[in-house]
């Protein structure tokens, strides 16, 4: 029963500026690493030289190349935690758990909109990538202004088609990334990424247009593993009973029509 | 070397037990290792009938600290004796069941309940700071600790362990009430209340406000309850609070404790409670302790 | 900006004082910065008579806190009158004297013989874990505190603050016994008592095998407790526990805090009560606060 | 009165292994911090990148070049913090309070026993520096063995007379460093400082030779500038009071006739 990968030390690669105050990490991560990983999954690290940060930071895979055992990261230096984690030297080794949680499911869609929001672009481009192996998939990624825009040319290689959108209208669609796409046809499936609001908004379109919809939620989290049950969110079952499920193990992703946000 | 304890009578192969709430029902950490390598396995906090448990954000980070505010999330004992029991007594696995309740009657209810299973130790958590028993938290009433621990002793043949809170003016009065009641031994500590704001919301970050407060920050709080509590009782006493390391763990044998918890090293790293049972056992014989059992009291005071 | 606070009837320049214990009678500091600059300073604990307080080790480190048992070393209240007091006023310092007695009498004597100085305010520690009254300690017992309180109140003019241990059940039903007694404010916390082991001599770390925790480590213990004891009274509460940074002392002003203590990292930083002053204004300045009593009491609980 | 030099950050110019596991560090510091320095005084040093670790640790000046505005501290990596003291980078910074304590006193002695043990060897070198300017200054080193000898150069540079003692007869004198004396004319003063048995050894024979003796202790310190009353030694007044003194602030050196050990 013992399958599991447990916790590794990966080296870092290369560490670099991204748009956005982000940092790009990339990753030396073994074999079984690769072969686990699927699009909207998280790794979760320790922050380094830091017993006193005792909780992980869940971050999620933006892009993956198991030839080369890879593994591409972006983050976003936002407290304490990720702060120490993008000053990580090239050389140095990080703690890391993963890979964690389930992860898009393409099925057998062939038309996906992939639209995410700020941090959340994030996990798009490995979904993208993965993805576009059988799918059109269309890229739809919101920033707050222009300078916040990272992995454009990535997602221009990966995605069948990109668009940009700002807040403040410095850069592309002038709004949110739903409505970026307001214009095209509707897709099979769509995912989502990003901040709440924005998910509520993909949710209740998905909802009001009957498409299949997958969103990837965010909570502080313990374990990230299963266990400890603190990173709950509402889900509703058929019967209208409301539940907590586990953000971690149940998700990150979860079903449009199932989560309560 | 010898690792292996006698808790209460049950023979556990050595002194290393998750603790409860932070091991869920070790289906998790089957996947990262053989959970029959452990002493025991305290179980999620069970109670009567299945708990949502408390609305998120219920974790949080301090200084080398966590706040929790689960809120006994639980499937209910039914569930618990028939999907989770056999599936952990198939592992191998000494199991200690976890129990919560909101009246002495309940607790009562629920050893008797358990009573029948393969349970190996019931331990009845009087302290859970996240559910309230008519505003006040159980588990800081000796009176209280008493009344539990004798309904939940007559309601079971099981050795029954009494898990305190923290939370109290005197640890050495509740370890004897328990006592008194008839517990075969006390565990603890469970965690501090505590609390955390949000600077730039100004809310407090769990959605419960206040939260129990866990790992090495609140160590030596424990290992001097502990160290009390043993000093105050003749039953086992179960350490725990901040164990990180072996070294941490035999700090707590050598302030008395027969068996040590392990709950927050879990959140952290799942290999936890095995690479703690590893360093305890490098410690041994770095010291040349062939018996683990010659570490617990073996604290000197002048 | 306006950082100044009423505390008690006493104008303070900013909500920042020095806790007893950890800024001495502020000789030292003054070798660093100019102490009137504070709000006030809380000098060392002082008894009726000198003491020497316990033998050494009196101090060690644990994760994100430290543990001390100096046992109220003090030069006792006269020599306090007469050196260290008259050097304070000199400095401009608003003297908060912190005082500790072993009987409810020696609490109402030393507030009668201060009564006719220049303190502004006395702070009545009925919570040294370190010095035991006995056998137990003082300040656990709500009518003890309430006692007290009455007895220093009828025996000064001075305000009174009485300070409260965190080793309670209930801190809520400390802090109302306190106002009962006539206090004018509480502070808190004091230290929670905790113990370290050393692993090599198998012996307790500090001679006193018990000591007091503070630090980060008790922030998260700190903060409920004086939210709790600001939701339950009407006088004023002085916050303290683990305040490192001006975000530290915010969090205690939104949860209801008059004013801050910081203690253990003046023994991190002898420049730490004005860094954390400053950073307070920061914060203040950053989030278009003009006036530092907008904090207080601002936490939003749904 | 504002006078004392607040805590600042000196730069590791370099650092090197010395014997017996000792790292020697040289550090850039200010003007201030030269002319306060004396034999005997210490700093206390931030343990960097680790606010778990409330507590500075103290280390004794080792060594002091003015001209080059050069501290030079031997640390012992014992336990965390010094562990990592010890393993910063040449260029990185460490917060620095100092220097701090009393020193020694040469008064007008025109020969000197400078006697130190283990890691207490290391404020010995700074004052068989100073002292031999104007006394005649005889250093005893005592090591547990031959491996653990640090600095020997150095004293032989600065001290008019040089004698190693190990505990197992590995190098020098076969035994403690006092003992290793037993042969030389008494001084005018003693110096020591090591472990606490070794210190009852000098006081006892300072005291029985009616010899001038200051011992440098060592205690578990707070502040480290004299606040917290948490450092403290046993001293017995003349009139044979005992009283707790201030490790930080009215030592670490203390006559060896007031002090109890
Ligand atoms: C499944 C998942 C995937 C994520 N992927 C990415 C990513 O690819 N890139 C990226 O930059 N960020 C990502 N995040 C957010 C990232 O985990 C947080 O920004 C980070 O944990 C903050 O830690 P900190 O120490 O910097 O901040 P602090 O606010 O100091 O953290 C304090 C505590 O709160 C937790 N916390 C704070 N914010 C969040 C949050 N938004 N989500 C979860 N926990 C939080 C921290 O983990 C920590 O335990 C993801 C979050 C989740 C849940
Ligand atoms: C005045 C003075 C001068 C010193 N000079 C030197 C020197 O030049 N070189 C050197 O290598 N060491 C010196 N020491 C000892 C050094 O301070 C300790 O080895 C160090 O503090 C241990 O810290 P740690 O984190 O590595 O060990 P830990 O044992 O993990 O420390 C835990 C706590 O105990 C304290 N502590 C542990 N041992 C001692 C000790 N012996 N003295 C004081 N506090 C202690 C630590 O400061 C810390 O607060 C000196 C001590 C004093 C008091
Ligand atoms: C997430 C979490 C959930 C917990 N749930 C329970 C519980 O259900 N029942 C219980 O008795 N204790 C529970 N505890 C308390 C732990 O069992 C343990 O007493 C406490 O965390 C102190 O140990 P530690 O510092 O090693 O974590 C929980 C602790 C955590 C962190
Ligand atoms: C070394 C030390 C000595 C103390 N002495 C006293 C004292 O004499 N009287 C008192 O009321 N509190 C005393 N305290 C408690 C502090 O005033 C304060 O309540 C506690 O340390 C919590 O705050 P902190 O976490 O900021 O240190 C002492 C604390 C320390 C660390
Ligand atoms: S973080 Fe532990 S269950 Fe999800
Ligand atoms: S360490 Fe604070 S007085 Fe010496």
């Amino acid at each position: 029963m013992s399958n599991a990968l447990p916790p590794f030390s990966a080296k870092l690669l290369s560490s670099r500026p991204l748009g956005g105050g982000m940092r790009e990490l990339c990753l030396e991560v073994p074999d079984e690493f690769c072969r686990a990983s699927r699009p909207g999954m998280f790794v979760h690290l320790k922050v380094p030289d830091a017993p006193q940060h005792l909780l992980r930071r869940p971050i999620s895979i933006m892009d993956l190349e198991p030839e080369d055992n890879l593994l591409v990261l972006g983050v976003q230096p936002k407290g304490e935690g990720t702060r120490l984690i993008c000053s990580l030297r090239e050389g140095g080794c990080i703690e890391m758990l993963g890979p964690l949680g389930n992860g898009f499911s393409l099925n057998d869609a062939k038309t996906v909109w992939a639209i995410g929001g700020g941090v959340g672009v994030a996990p798009m481009l490995y979904a993208c990538r993965e993805f576009s192996k059988s799918a059109r998939v269309t890229a739809s990624l919101g920033f707050r202004t222009r300078d916040m825009i990272f992995s454009e040319r990535d997602f221009h290689e990966s995605a069948f088609r990109l668009v940009i959108a700002t807040d403040d209208g410095t850069a592309g669609f002038h709004g949110n990334a739903l409505a970026a796409l307001s214009s095209h046809p509707l897709p099979d499936l769509i995912i989502a990424c990003g901040p709440t609001p924005m998910l509520k908004a993909v949710q209740e379109f998905a909802l009001g247009h009957n498409l299949h919809c997958q969103l990837s939620l965010e909570q502080r989290m313990g374990c990230g593993y299963g266990a400890c049950l603190t990173c709950s969110c509402r889900t509703m079952s058929r019967d209208g009973e409301e539940h907590y499920a586990r953000v971690c193990a149940d998700g990150p992703v979860f079903d449009a029509g199932k989560v309560v946000l | 070397m010898r690792l292996s304890v006698n808790l209460c009578g049950v023979e556990l192969k050595n002194p290393i037990i998750p603790a409860s709430g932070t091991f869920g029902f070790g289906r998790e950490f089957s996947r990262y290792y053989d959970i029959s390598r452990l002493g025991a396995v305290a179980t999620k906090g069970i109670t009567p009938l299945p708990r949502l448990g408390n609305p998120p954000a219920r974790i949080t980070e301090t200084p080398s600290g966590i706040l929790n505010a689960v809120g006994l999330q639980n499937p209910g004992v039914d569930a618990f004796i028939e999907e989770e029991l056999p599936w952990l007594i198939q592992q191998g696995a000494t199991v200690i069941a976890n129990v919560s309740g909101n009246s002495v009657d309940e607790y009562a209810e629920l050893a008797e309940t358990l009573d029948s299973t393969d349970i190996a130790l019931l331990e009845v958590n009087v302290s859970c700071p996240n559910i309230h028993a008519g505003g006040c938290v159980f588990g800081s009433d000796p009176g209280t600790i008493r009344d539990v621990a004798k309904a939940v002793r007559a309601a079971t043949r099981k050795p029954v362990l009494v898990k305190l809170s923290p939370n109290v003016a005197d640890i050495a009065e509740a370890a004897k009430a328990a006592e008194e009641g008839g517990a075969d031994g006390v565990s603890l500590i469970n965690t501090l209340t505590g609390m955390a704001i949000d600077l730039k919301t100004r809310r407090p970050v769990l959605a419960n406000v206040t939260g129990g407060l866990s790992g090495p920050a609140v160590r030596p709080v424990a290992l001097r309850m502990c160290y009390q509590a043993a000093q105050a009782v003749s039953i086992p006493v179960v350490g725990m609070g901040g164990i990180m390391t072996g070294e941490d763990a035999a700090a707590f044998l050598l302030a008395g404790c027969t068996a040590v918890q392990v709950g927050t090293a879990n959140l952290s790293d799942p290999m936890a409670c095995i690479r703690i049972l590893e360093e305890l056992e490098h410690y041994c014989s770095q010291n040349g302790i062939a018996d683990v059992n010659e570490l617990i009291g073996g604290l000197i005071v002048e």
